[in-house]
């Protein structure tokens, strides 16, 4: 939480400070967003990132706390602007498409909002073009119910940008698509945006619409903000195992000794010597390195290379995307990847004893 | 989806409902009926019931839609006793609801002076029917539509607002929209309510033909002057509860093809 | 014959220890109370319950089997179809009622005879033509050769008497005896011709009555001259 | 979230429904108030009010709840043929509905003949106020739990049944405490119906203290009696008023704090 | 379309054969399930796949067709099996968790219904067991209008499971988790299904639910089957672009000529040996080949061995699995894999022009 990490940037388009408690759940958030920027909120399920988008957008308002566009004050102790007059579009986690409008009417009553001077065949023009955009191109005429799962999620998309907010807070946009479609709305939100200058908060558990659509990554975990920075810098240096997970790297998060990481189960982790100069006194540290780096073996290696060698148990086998993965014993637990024939090879099973190694200079370490 | 058990205390219920008016049936005079049917008694009392139970609807969509809104979306407290204000006009007895409509717009009452001034007097005209009529079915109105929309939440009209509309629009194009088969229900039901209306009417509006006799004073004027022989409120009756059946089964039929 | 006690206990002259029930016309309401205390005050066995109500409606539910042992109708139209089914056993004439025009009290817009009520800017309500008061209101004014149209129709006398004392009406034609029981809030106004229109009550035993002979009892009282002394007291006329 | 519109329409509308109630306020006899009401005349048929008005209440939804499921869940033309049905016993002014259960419950009436026969009468009983009272009310159940069965819709039973939940288990525990605000509102309509119910009781039921005489008969018996002092009637109508009131109001926060 | 693809199995627990008209949408689709067997059925949005669930699991009739589990008929012409009645649960796509109860309550609420003896304080305990393995212990309380969506999608998974039926249909049931969790759910369904020997159908849109969860793929398109067989099969020669994207391969369908493929843009791809022989005659064909094989040059390869060379532009530049993804020009478009260096090196930028070049011995290729 190095308060760097906070600055407020002098050119903010959205500010929020943000206090919240529901039950047991309590938030406390703070960010910023410049002109045109796009942020990716990531975080485990349960840990906010909906609530903040509620509190923004004005469907919500906090308990303390104020948000502010352009230096407009929208919510403040004593002040609420409605939702309809703050300027901030917000795509839910549900599509919610007017139940008695067809898809074209749902865009086209967006588009008129957005656009009062709109006349309704014009309008509806329009929103066919926006249907065409997402593949939808001909079911204009037919009422949400009758539309699929993703369909209803893609039109739920078009009438969001349709309406043409200032700033679009997009909450899982991309859940219910298919592999097929999802690259093309992905396209389709970062043209929009950046053609119209929209800032936008993109909430979503794929790594891949964060580094494709965002400058920008915060990770919330139990209503607090405990990461933040560029996509790059995030994943590369995961500070928890959630983003850990989301980069698809493993993380052990210990204590520094003598330039090493220990691991909370004793194993002790030699980084690459690049870090390793940062590590001289004790504290708190962290070591990264990615599965694929994770060499096994059926038998203690002897005379190798890799100074970070342990055995564990396998606890799961699944595939990845970069061939099998394995789930190994120990706290934390280990990722391993490998091809599939070498999976064959060694005869690996659920349970085998395998044991691994890493070598120091594919670990990279922080202190924490 | 009906859980088999439910058919039978089900057809009790309906045959709670229609077998009363079955019975009417077997007391109707078939060979006079369609003399007294054309009859100028029995077609000017159905034309003022039929109109100024129109108007009357219209004025409960008009007032009773908003109430109903600002019960629906009030704090429950708040709620709660708005609720139990535009429910008690349904417990007053008829003769009870005249009465209270006299003591505020009759001769000598609260409003009725200040109105008098004006030049203006209620009781005893048409005008009266319709504020009796209105008094006696809003409370259907408003419950029907304050349940709905209740039952509809604020989903959609959150939604709306987040593309930026305006709370007028949302109203018009969202909310109305979706609340219709509840909108829908409650204008059947005060409608009807109107057209059944007596005790208040009775008292509040008196009875003068052309003017303030609708059908049910029709009926009841009938009544008393047949003495033991119903057979002219029978038949007068019938003729109500006929058109009232036709009216519903249209509104009925447009409203099923709404929800589809 | 005197009563107590023991008489109670033991009716050999007196009657059954029973409930009685009278069905009689609304505008006996004064009177029937009265009456109905003075037979169970001479037979203290005897519960008399009375229920008014318009006469069709009485006679409606006596047809349909209301358990009545007594009738009282207000005018002979009601009372003759139930005898006429023998559903009532022969019927006597116990009191008449005259009309009088009521008006406010004292009598703000000198209200003095039928022509008066048909004058511009008076509110006048009559019962209507189709319940005995209006009848007899109807025979009234032709007879006085007035024509008008009245703001109101009233389903029953009541309701006339209603408007008047509210103060929504001006004047209408009520019976002298609803003029008797509001002393303080009408005041009657006895028109020419009054006398010729006289509505007649008749009283008859229901032929089902469990109690015909506290039925009986009670029509005797009724045709008694006590009976008629209270009757002429809340200004019933002589049958 | 509400128009600001909307609040001129809503306060006429609210004002329409409370005022003529505060013009009763002004007829009342104050001094003489409190020996009236604690007197038996005033007791009796309040308790007979209440207690007829319980069972008619419990009846409704013992009947009407299953006849709202059937039709909510019916083919829409069914549907709108039943809620036809339903709906037209609002149209009959009081007096017909009395004469209607008398031609078929009363002497001479097809049902009521076969009762006679088997020693059993129901005009004129205390039976009688429960069948008219329930005749009068069970369509505003029926249609308010009719209207709330069909906004809830089925999605939540058709996942109830993937799990292999049988139609009685999902009756019971998934869709009645799903509708149970419009239960909620149905019952209380239904309850403040009977309360109020008049017409059809006088005709049908008969007007004896004790038996029959509620406490609307009490109020018309009063108010017939009384002559011009309107009074009595005036008093007994608070009372019934007043009763109401607190009841709806109990109940209307109970289904605030159900919905939460 | 090869008629063994649709072998009936002798011992098939679930057959199925369902035609259905919904507008201009038509669905006819044959397929069996064994026991044990777990099916993932994949397909574009709008494809038919939750209509095909909606029918087997009796929420919707068919037009014409029949449903059988275990020989006894379920649907058929005149017969139509409640679904109460049927033995197929469903996790829709819509947690769809009952409002009114707490968490712990809807759990016990299918427990109970599969379970007429457990009693209440019994079926509360377990069901809390079942929350505990969503991890969500200590959410037994809340209502679902109190759980986030991610949370809510975790219930109504344990209350789908708890539920206990023979065949279980699962429809997108990871779409909200997040990326921490939904490997630790993917390994719940597993075990759960193994180790009652329940049948399931699970559709994704998540190529590692498919290859985790299930035993044979299913890919549906516009309502009627085009591919079925065993993950690896189907992966390795994708018969349409949704099945090459979900892979993540380049598909080009075309036509054989002297044993190459012919690309419906005239490019030709050459293919190699091994498959090469079957192409003597022409007719319908495609070829199947990685993007990481596709090399890319900013000049025109001269004298270079890879015998498939043409020139493209670049359409869009994302993160992919195992580096940066270029989209290029062409129909069908090709997806080449880079390290980010190499992006970098080139120069490459959106619209640039670039040159692709492909060994034939990377290239598969198979007759249709
Ligand atoms: N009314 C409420 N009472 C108590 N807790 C609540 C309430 N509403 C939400 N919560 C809690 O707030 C937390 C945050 O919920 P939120 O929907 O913002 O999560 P999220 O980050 O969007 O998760 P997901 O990825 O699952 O969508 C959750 O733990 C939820 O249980
Ligand atoms: N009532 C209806 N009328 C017309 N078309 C309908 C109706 N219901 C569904 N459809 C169409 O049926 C098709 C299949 O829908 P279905 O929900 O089965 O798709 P899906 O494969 O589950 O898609 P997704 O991945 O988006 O969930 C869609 O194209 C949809 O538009
Ligand atoms: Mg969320
Ligand atoms: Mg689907």
């Amino acid at each position: 939480m190095t308060p760097a990490l906070w600055k407020s940037a002098a050119n903010a388009l959205l500010e929020a400070n943000l206090q919240l408690t529901r039950g047991s759940f309590t938030l406390d958030v703070r960010l910023t967003l410049a002109p045109g920027e796009v942020l990716a909120l990531l975080g485990p399920n349960g840990s906010g990132k909906s609530t903040v988008l509620d509190l923004l957008a004005g469907l919500a308002a906090p308990d303390v706390g104020t948000v502010t566009i352009d230096g407009a004050v929208l919510t403040a102790p004593g002040r609420f602007v409605a939702p309809e007059r703050r300027a901030i579009g917000l795509l839910g986690q549900d599509a919610l498409l007017f139940p008695h409008l067809s898809a074209r009417a749902n865009v086209a009553f967006a588009l008129r909002v957005g656009d009062a001077q709109l006349n309704a065949s014009l309008a509806r023009k329009e929103a066919d073009r926006w249907l065409d955009r997402v593949g939808l191109k001909d079911f204009g005429d037919s009422l949400p119910r009758a539309l699929s799962g993703g369909q209803q999620q893609r039109v739920a998309l078009a009438r969001a940008l349709a309406a043409g907010p200032r700033v679009l807070l997009l909450d899982e946009p991309m859940a219910a698509l298919d592999a097929e479609t999802a690259p093309f709305m992905r396209q389709l939100i970062r043209e929009q945006l950046a053609e119209t200058g929209t800032s936008a908060i993109i909430v979503t558990h794929d790594i891949v619409d964060a580094v494709v659509l965002a400058n920008r990554v915060a990770v919330l975990h139990d209503g607090a903000l405990i990461d933040q920075g560029t996509t790059a810098e995030v994943l590369a240096a995961p500070r928890n195992p959630f983003v850990a997970a989301l980069a698809g790297v493993n993380l052990v998060v210990g204590t520094v000794q003598n330039g090493a990481i220990v691991a909370p189960d004793g194993r002790i982790f030699w980084v690459r010597p690049a870090d390793a100069g940062d590590l001289d006194s004790t504290g708190p540290g962290a070591a990264v390195f990615r599965p694929a780096s994770v060499v096994v073996h059926t038998e203690q290696p002897r005379h190798a290379s890799p100074r970070n060698v342990w055995s564990a148990r396998v606890t799961a086998i699944e595939p990845g995307s970069g061939g099998v993965r394995l789930r190994t014993s120990g706290d934390p637990e280990v990722i391993a990847e490998l091809t599939p024939a070498a999976v064959a090879d060694l005869g690996l099973q659920l349970g085998s004893t395998v044991w691994l190694s890493v070598k120091a200079t594919e670990v990279s370490a922080y202190r924490r | 989806m009906i859980p088999r058990l439910l058919y039978l205390p089900a057809s009790i219920g309906l045959a709670l409902l229609v077998l009363p008016l079955a019975g009417l049936l077997l007391k109707v005079d078939w060979p006079g009926l369609p003399a007294l049917l054309l009859s100028p008694e029995a077609l000017q009392p159905l034309g003022l019931s039929l109109a100024t139970a129109s108007v009357s609807t219209v004025l409960c969509l008009l007032l009773g839609v908003p109430l109903a809104v600002v019960i629906a979306r009030s704090q429950p407290r708040v709620a709660g006793l708005l609720r139990a204000l535009v429910t008690v006009p349904l417990v007053l007895p008829p003769l009870v609801g005249g009465i209270a409509l006299l003591s505020l717009l009759g001769r000598g009452g609260v409003l009725g002076n200040t109105l008098e001034l004006a030049g203006l007097r209620i009781p005893f005209t048409t005008a009266a029917v319709v504020i009796a009529q209105t008094f006696v079915a809003l409370p259907f109105l408003v419950i029907a539509v304050e349940g709905a929309l209740r039952t509809a939440g604020v989903r959609y009209e959150r939604v709306a607002a987040t593309l930026g509309a305006g709370r007028g629009t949302v109203f018009a194009r969202i909310t109305l929209p979706l609340v219709a088969p509840g909108l829908l229900a409650g204008t059947v039901l005060s409608f009807a309510r109107a057209l059944g209306e007596f005790g208040a009417t009775a008292l509040f509006a008196g009875n003068q033909a052309g003017v303030t006799r609708t059908m049910p004073l029709a009926i009841y004027t009938a009544f008393n002057g047949s003495g033991v022989t119903t057979d002219q409120a029978v038949a007068l009756s019938l003729l109500l509860i006929a058109v009232a059946v036709i009216i519903l089964v249209l509104v009925g039929t447009r409203r099923a093809s709404v929800l589809s | 014959a005197p009563s107590n006690a023991s008489d109670a206990e033991q009716p050999a002259t007196g009657l059954e220890p029973q409930t009685l029930s009278v069905y009689a016309a609304a505008s006996l309401t004064g009177a029937f109370d009265e009456l109905a205390t003075l037979l169970e005050h001479e037979n203290p066995a005897v519960d008399v319950q009375v229920s008014y109500d318009g006469s069709s409606t009485l006679a409606t539910q006596i047809a349909a089997g209301a358990p009545a042992d007594v009738f009282a109708s207000a005018d002979r139209k009601n009372m003759q179809p139930l005898g006429d089914d023998a559903l009532v056993g022969p019927a006597t004439l116990f009191a008449g009622n005259t009309l009088r025009i009521a008006v406010a009290p004292g009598n703000p817009l000198q209200i003095e005879t039928l022509q008066d009520l048909a004058r511009p800017g008076v509110i006048t309500v009559l019962c209507a033509a189709q319940v005995p008061c209006g009848a007899a209101s109807a025979s009234l004014l032709a007879n006085a050769g007035v024509s008008l149209t009245p703001a109101s129709e009233e389903q029953n006398v009541t309701a006339v008497v209603t408007k008047i004392a509210g103060g929504e009406a001006d004047a209408g034609l009520v019976y002298a005896t609803d003029v008797a029981a509001n002393p303080d809030r009408l005041q009657g106004v006895t028109p020419a011709g009054a006398d010729a229109v006289v509505g007649h009550y008749p009283i008859a035993v229901v032929a089902d009555s469990a109690h015909v002979e506290a039925a009986q009892a009670f029509v005797d009282l009724v045709l008694s001259p006590a009976g008629q002394a209270v009757l002429a007291a809340h200004g019933f006329l002589a049958p």
